[in-house]
């Protein structure tokens, strides 16, 4: 089994859905020639053709208005936003057309696409470069969220979604992409949307993040498991909407202690939710408020000093012993 | 002086200014627009060169499509002042505009209307029952129905515009034959997702007509304060689409202008735009209230542009009817309309339980446990399977 | 004193505004000789003249965009959006340079404007017309977020949202524009934002709505006390964000339950932050789970069924009768 | 066929399509877009009525400002391969189009620049420390220096434009005589806001100039591949602007075309759009590796119309400048570049703890809970009051 990056494997995973399905067609800004700034669209527009692979004008809102478009004639469009601080350019196109358009037309138009785009900081990258916004995306009805971890998991999610009837946002935490291999199965493989994972079972405390953040969370979980004697339970929740929630009840049923991990903001964030619904389903079983250890409200800072803002495991451990003391 | 602290005040501009217009080493010439009409305000061919050539019975075709228009129109009018019908968009005055762009087409071609199509729709296979339906808030009248290629309209104002380029796109991809054809406002133009629109359609060279429908005002807003050039047929040329200037109340100037632009688009030679300047007769919706904002002068000057009388004319004076058949057709398309409205009271029946249904094509689990919270509202409240609403 | 509709107190406000400060100007689709499609802005134009009543054209990201300019020339802009479902037009400019420039420029441009907006349902309206998204401002940094409930606190509200030297959504209860009159001083009244409302105090449980939901939760607050026998705290939060965490931490450690109520769907909206805040700062206190009565993560119902769609008092009732059997 | 089951095929189009082109019984001349240069790609004089008369010691300082600019890019570039910058975006090939465009400001107009105007910043007033400190990743790069008034350029392609566009009016509903100066890219118009601020602009008869550098590039998107029509300028005449094309790689041109646009902003005739025709010379960015995209004769061929050896030559002919100047003068600047990085070294120091100040005006009272849990990571980590970030 081959050793990918995220990069690679997400590269795969746009290949094999293309080959597979002549619907299937990828666009977005500099996606062709160049095969995306991040090189996660490489290759395809030779082995494609420029009608299935689309260098599009500089203009996010149009590209999501016409990857809808495309879908309601029929295609199956993946359409890419160079970073997820674009999309604000699309929020129009995305809430008024991409998440309505089924409904809208009582099932008539269902947009099987999806939108694509890196997000998350920790690449030294300039403002707009780093949100963490998916949160807009939970709030909004008709779209599905999904947000991989890892090369194989961004690979089989990547194909569900481009296989799902409805529209998906998928959030590639980019400062994975090239930070470690896995291996990826050479058969292609797909990951139901909408279950999460369990990555480390344990009985004291629920820890949940998903995408770049599942790599301090499993630095925390070590040591805290190693060092502090606590035996977390390691949740990556993989799809962000619709939400694992069964999974989340029966891991806190059980353990009765929990820290959420994300980097967007935090005040209506992706954390929030799940306190919330952690609280209408399993409060007769929690031992000790809920930690949320998240992005700010406050601006994604310049460079230098993002290492400090982002959560770290540091943080984590610290909050995860907080919730400890609790009796 | 702005009202911010301002900033150290400098000498004048450095240079002595240079009049650029006179003085250039060359020139790019932008061409022109093309302003046309076949038949002039009292229904005169003016422009026999481009008068379709069409069989009779299609030109009374065309002028029962208008007549319905109107008189559809005009029922949901006196329906929305008796409460039952909701917030609507009068199309009144713009009946040439609207049968015009959809004649030429065929019924594979893509139709993406605005919301002031309604005569438009009617023409391209949508019940007007169904559109009653629509307008008085069951969701039912948005379904599209079956063999009818058209999207929805947007109630976002140029938001369906890229979705129409995207069809295109999604057609030039699959070198299928078929076209686009899309209306919008005057106001619209200002949007600038319309602008992309242009500008995607133009460098895929997909096969769209954009028509903007301009008629005279965006609710309380001129066209002169609503944009830089009123002209909007001159934005093509900085798009690189083609664009042609049409007498909107001139049926038989935009079946000339519109089946030119489709063949256009469907020979491949890419996207084009009309500008149909034309004029809202009625009230922007039914909450508005024009007097507020425009003079009855203004809307008096163009009664006497009526497109349907002026279209009435023309086949007056090519002896294909005449006053009485004026009358008896304008009663037959009146108990239509009215059949309209007795089918649509049978089936304006508001289904509450519907609403989770339409959202994704499986509700996802986490929505299944508000479905059931809501379905709990509904029962304590004792609302049935087929709530009156 | 006079006897307003929230329409009326809301103009009363902007022409308080526009006469004591001659950089507050009002700009939008249809202000100027319209007076506004719900005449909030009626009569402006013909007292302050073109130049600080602006009809703009039709391009809702533009108004933000030419907005914030306007605030860094040091004016102070009163932005109107028709309806807040067109808000996704300006989330461009809302969250690249309203909510940013300030610190993009270490305070140099601070943006003191205001954008206004009419949102929620209620009134019978199409698509995209009743619409609450105030979640999606809550969850961005850098803006405050207001929403009145009735004509007197709209008219203090909105003087002190054009006064406040930050950013701030201020989104209208449109189903309350013409519902009811209160009586509103003549003097200029401000209210000071970041504060909630205690509207009637109670020992039995704490319910917590904003906007147009002050209605019902006000209605079954008088059933409940006068048929359940539930004596509830009633809270308007009228300001979103910030948000006055310490009033409402202070009744729920008081009552130990709580019920939030909102029109905007559920996921990750405004109930889920409180519920977050109140398990992070109340944890302690609660003897049951919070609930929300909320709306679903659907897109808003067209208008024949909307009443069965939204949040009424029956279902607060409900809610709270529910809440009220844990023990 | 659409891939989506087709609705019922019908009849090809019904009308025998017109050529609307060659009958028309009216049309509307859009006028044309001039094209101007002053000096010729060896810096001869080809349009002496443009050129303008400058002192002799203007023209120094200007020759200067460009190589000011080249040279910081190149010190930059270095820097940001030895780790010590992050990413950023060379200006390299567009210091004509930089200095000319901000030449003939004065201090109290106001520039809104892109990201890729690092030399007319310069000009403008920022130290160049300064804006090392910004690319490097410091917060405090973005101060805007006191006295100077200009805007923070966007990173959001074409986000700026409309806030540029709101200072003008504001200039103009105040009755200010200053005027703005925007630029933005080839890539950049495609962008729908612009089109927007184009409209507004044009309705508000706002004192603006637009400048959009065409560079033939956005990353690897070629002008052709961007727009349906390349010549940039023809878009003013849709939305009611006036344009002119110039040739960006003549300093002398740039200065004329913007005196003028400047003029006839400031005399309160209204905006005015600039296409300066370029070429980006460099990387899109220092992430970017144009070998992917396009050919090196491309690059080669443009070389040869290098703005500053163009002006050189210019100089060179009025005698104002010999080889010998030209180096002392280019190693003048490079001192001072060294300086500025020297300068730059000392005040790189990150402010961890400054992340909360500069949000709102006052912190509100639940953030500062967050801005408490944020100072207790800091001290458990023990980062200091200014740590090395
Ligand atoms: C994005 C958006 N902004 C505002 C509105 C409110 N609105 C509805 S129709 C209208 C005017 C549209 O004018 P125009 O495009 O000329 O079309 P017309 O109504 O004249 O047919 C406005 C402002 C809207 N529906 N969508
Ligand atoms: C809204 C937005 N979309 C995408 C990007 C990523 N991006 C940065 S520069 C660039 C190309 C810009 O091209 P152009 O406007 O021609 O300016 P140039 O870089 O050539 O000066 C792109 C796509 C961005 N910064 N903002
Ligand atoms: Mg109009
Ligand atoms: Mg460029």
């Amino acid at each position: 089994m081959p050793q990918l990056t995220m990069v690679e494997a997400l590269n795969l995973a746009l290949g094999e859905s293309m080959a597979a399905d002549d619907r299937v067609c990828v666009m977005g800004e500099d996606v062709g020639v160049n095969g995306g700034v991040f090189r996660v669209t490489k290759g395809l527009l030779d082995r494609f053709g420029p009608e299935r692979v689309i260098d599009t004008p500089l203009a996010e809102n149009a590209i999501i208005g016409t990857a809808v478009g495309m879908a309601v004639y029929g295609l199956r469009p993946v359409a890419e936003i160079q970073f997820s601080g674009f999309t604000m350019q699309a929020f129009d196109q995305i809430e008024q057309n991409m998440a309505r358009y089924r409904n809208r037309t009582r099932h008539r138009y269902p947009i099987s696409m999806v939108m694509r785009a890196p997000y998350g900081g920790g690449i030294r990258a300039v403002e707009h470069h780093s949100e963490s916004r998916e949160a807009y995306w939970a709030h909004t009805p008709g779209l599905k969220v999904v947000i991989p971890s890892g090369p194989r998991n961004a690979r089989a999610l990547l194909a569900a979604a481009i296989a799902d009837p409805d529209p998906v946002i998928f959030y590639e935490p980019k400062a994975v992409y090239r930070a470690f291999r896995e291996e990826v199965s050479e058969e292609p493989e797909v990951m139901e949307i909408g279950k999460a994972h369990v990555v480390r079972p344990g009985g004291d405390l629920t820890l949940i993040g998903y995408g770049a953040m599942m790599r301090p969370v499993l630095e925390a979980a070590d040591d805290l498991v190693q060092e502090h004697g606590v035996d977390v339970e390691v949740i990556d929740l993989l799809s962000i909407k619709p939400m694992d929630t069964i999974a989340l009840v029966e891991s806190v049923s059980k353990t009765g202690r929990c820290v959420i991990v994300h980097e967007g903001p935090r005040t209506c964030g992706v954390a929030a939710e799940i306190i919330a619904r952690l609280n209408e389903q399993a409060f007769e079983y929690l031992l000790a408020p809920i930690r949320r250890v998240t992005g700010f409200d406050i601006h994604f800072p310049f460079f230098q000093v993002e290492k400090h803002y982002l959560p770290d495991s540091d943080s984590i451990v610290a909050a995860v012993k907080e919730t400890m003391t609790w009796t | 002086m702005s009202p911010r602290s301002a900033t150290s005040a400098a000498a004048a501009s450095r240079t002595p200014p240079v009049r650029i217009e006179s003085r250039a080493d060359g020139s790019i010439d932008l061409g022109s627009i093309e302003v046309i009409r076949v038949l002039d305000e009292q229904g005169e061919v003016v422009n026999s060169d481009l008068e379709p050539n069409l069989p009779e019975s299609e030109l009374l075709r065309i002028y029962r499509g208008m007549v319905r228009s109107r008189r559809l129109d005009l029922r949901m009018l006196a329906m929305q002042r008796q409460g039952e019908m909701g917030t609507f968009a009068p199309g009144l005055g713009q009946e040439a505009t609207q049968i015009g762009q959809v004649y030429p087409m065929t019924s594979r071609d893509w139709y993406a209307p605005s919301y002031r199509s309604i005569g438009a729709q009617v023409w391209r296979g949508w019940s007007m029952d169904q559109l009653l339906l629509l307008w008085a808030g069951y969701f039912e009248g948005f379904g599209i129905p079956e063999g009818v290629n058209d999207l929805p309209f947007s109630i976002v104002i140029g938001a369906h515009v890229p979705v129409a380029t995207g069809v295109a796109m999604g057609i030039r991809n699959r070198k299928d034959d078929s076209v686009v054809v899309t209306n919008f406002g005057d106001g619209a133009s200002s949007q600038g997702i319309v602008a992309e629109s242009f500008n995607f359609a133009a460098v895929y060279k997909a096969p769209i007509i954009f028509i903007v429908e301009s008629n005279g005002w965006a609710i309380s807003t001129p066209i002169e304060r609503q944009c830089g050039n009123p002209v909007l047929a001159a934005r093509g040329v900085g798009f690189g689409l083609p664009a042609v200037r049409v007498d909107g109340n001139d049926v038989l100037g935009m079946i000339a202008a519109c089946s030119c632009a489709i063949d256009h688009a469907r020979r491949g030679a890419g996207p084009y735009l009309v500008e149909a300047v034309t004029y809202r007769m009625s009230l922007h919706t039914t909450a508005d209230d024009p007097k507020v904002y425009r003079k009855e002068e203004e809307v008096k000057a163009w009664e006497g542009k009526c497109p349907i009388r002026r279209f009435e004319n023309y086949l007056k004076a090519r002896d294909l009817l005449d006053d009485e058949a004026i009358a008896r057709l304008g009663e037959e398309i009146e108990q239509e309309v009215l059949a309209a409205r007795e089918t649509f009271r049978q089936r304006a029946i508001a289904r509450p339980k519907e609403i989770f249904d339409f959202v994704y094509e499986q509700l996802p689990a986490d929505l299944q446990g508000q479905k059931a919270e809501y379905m709990e509202r509904l029962k304590r409240k004792g609302v049935e399977e087929r709530g009156t609403g």
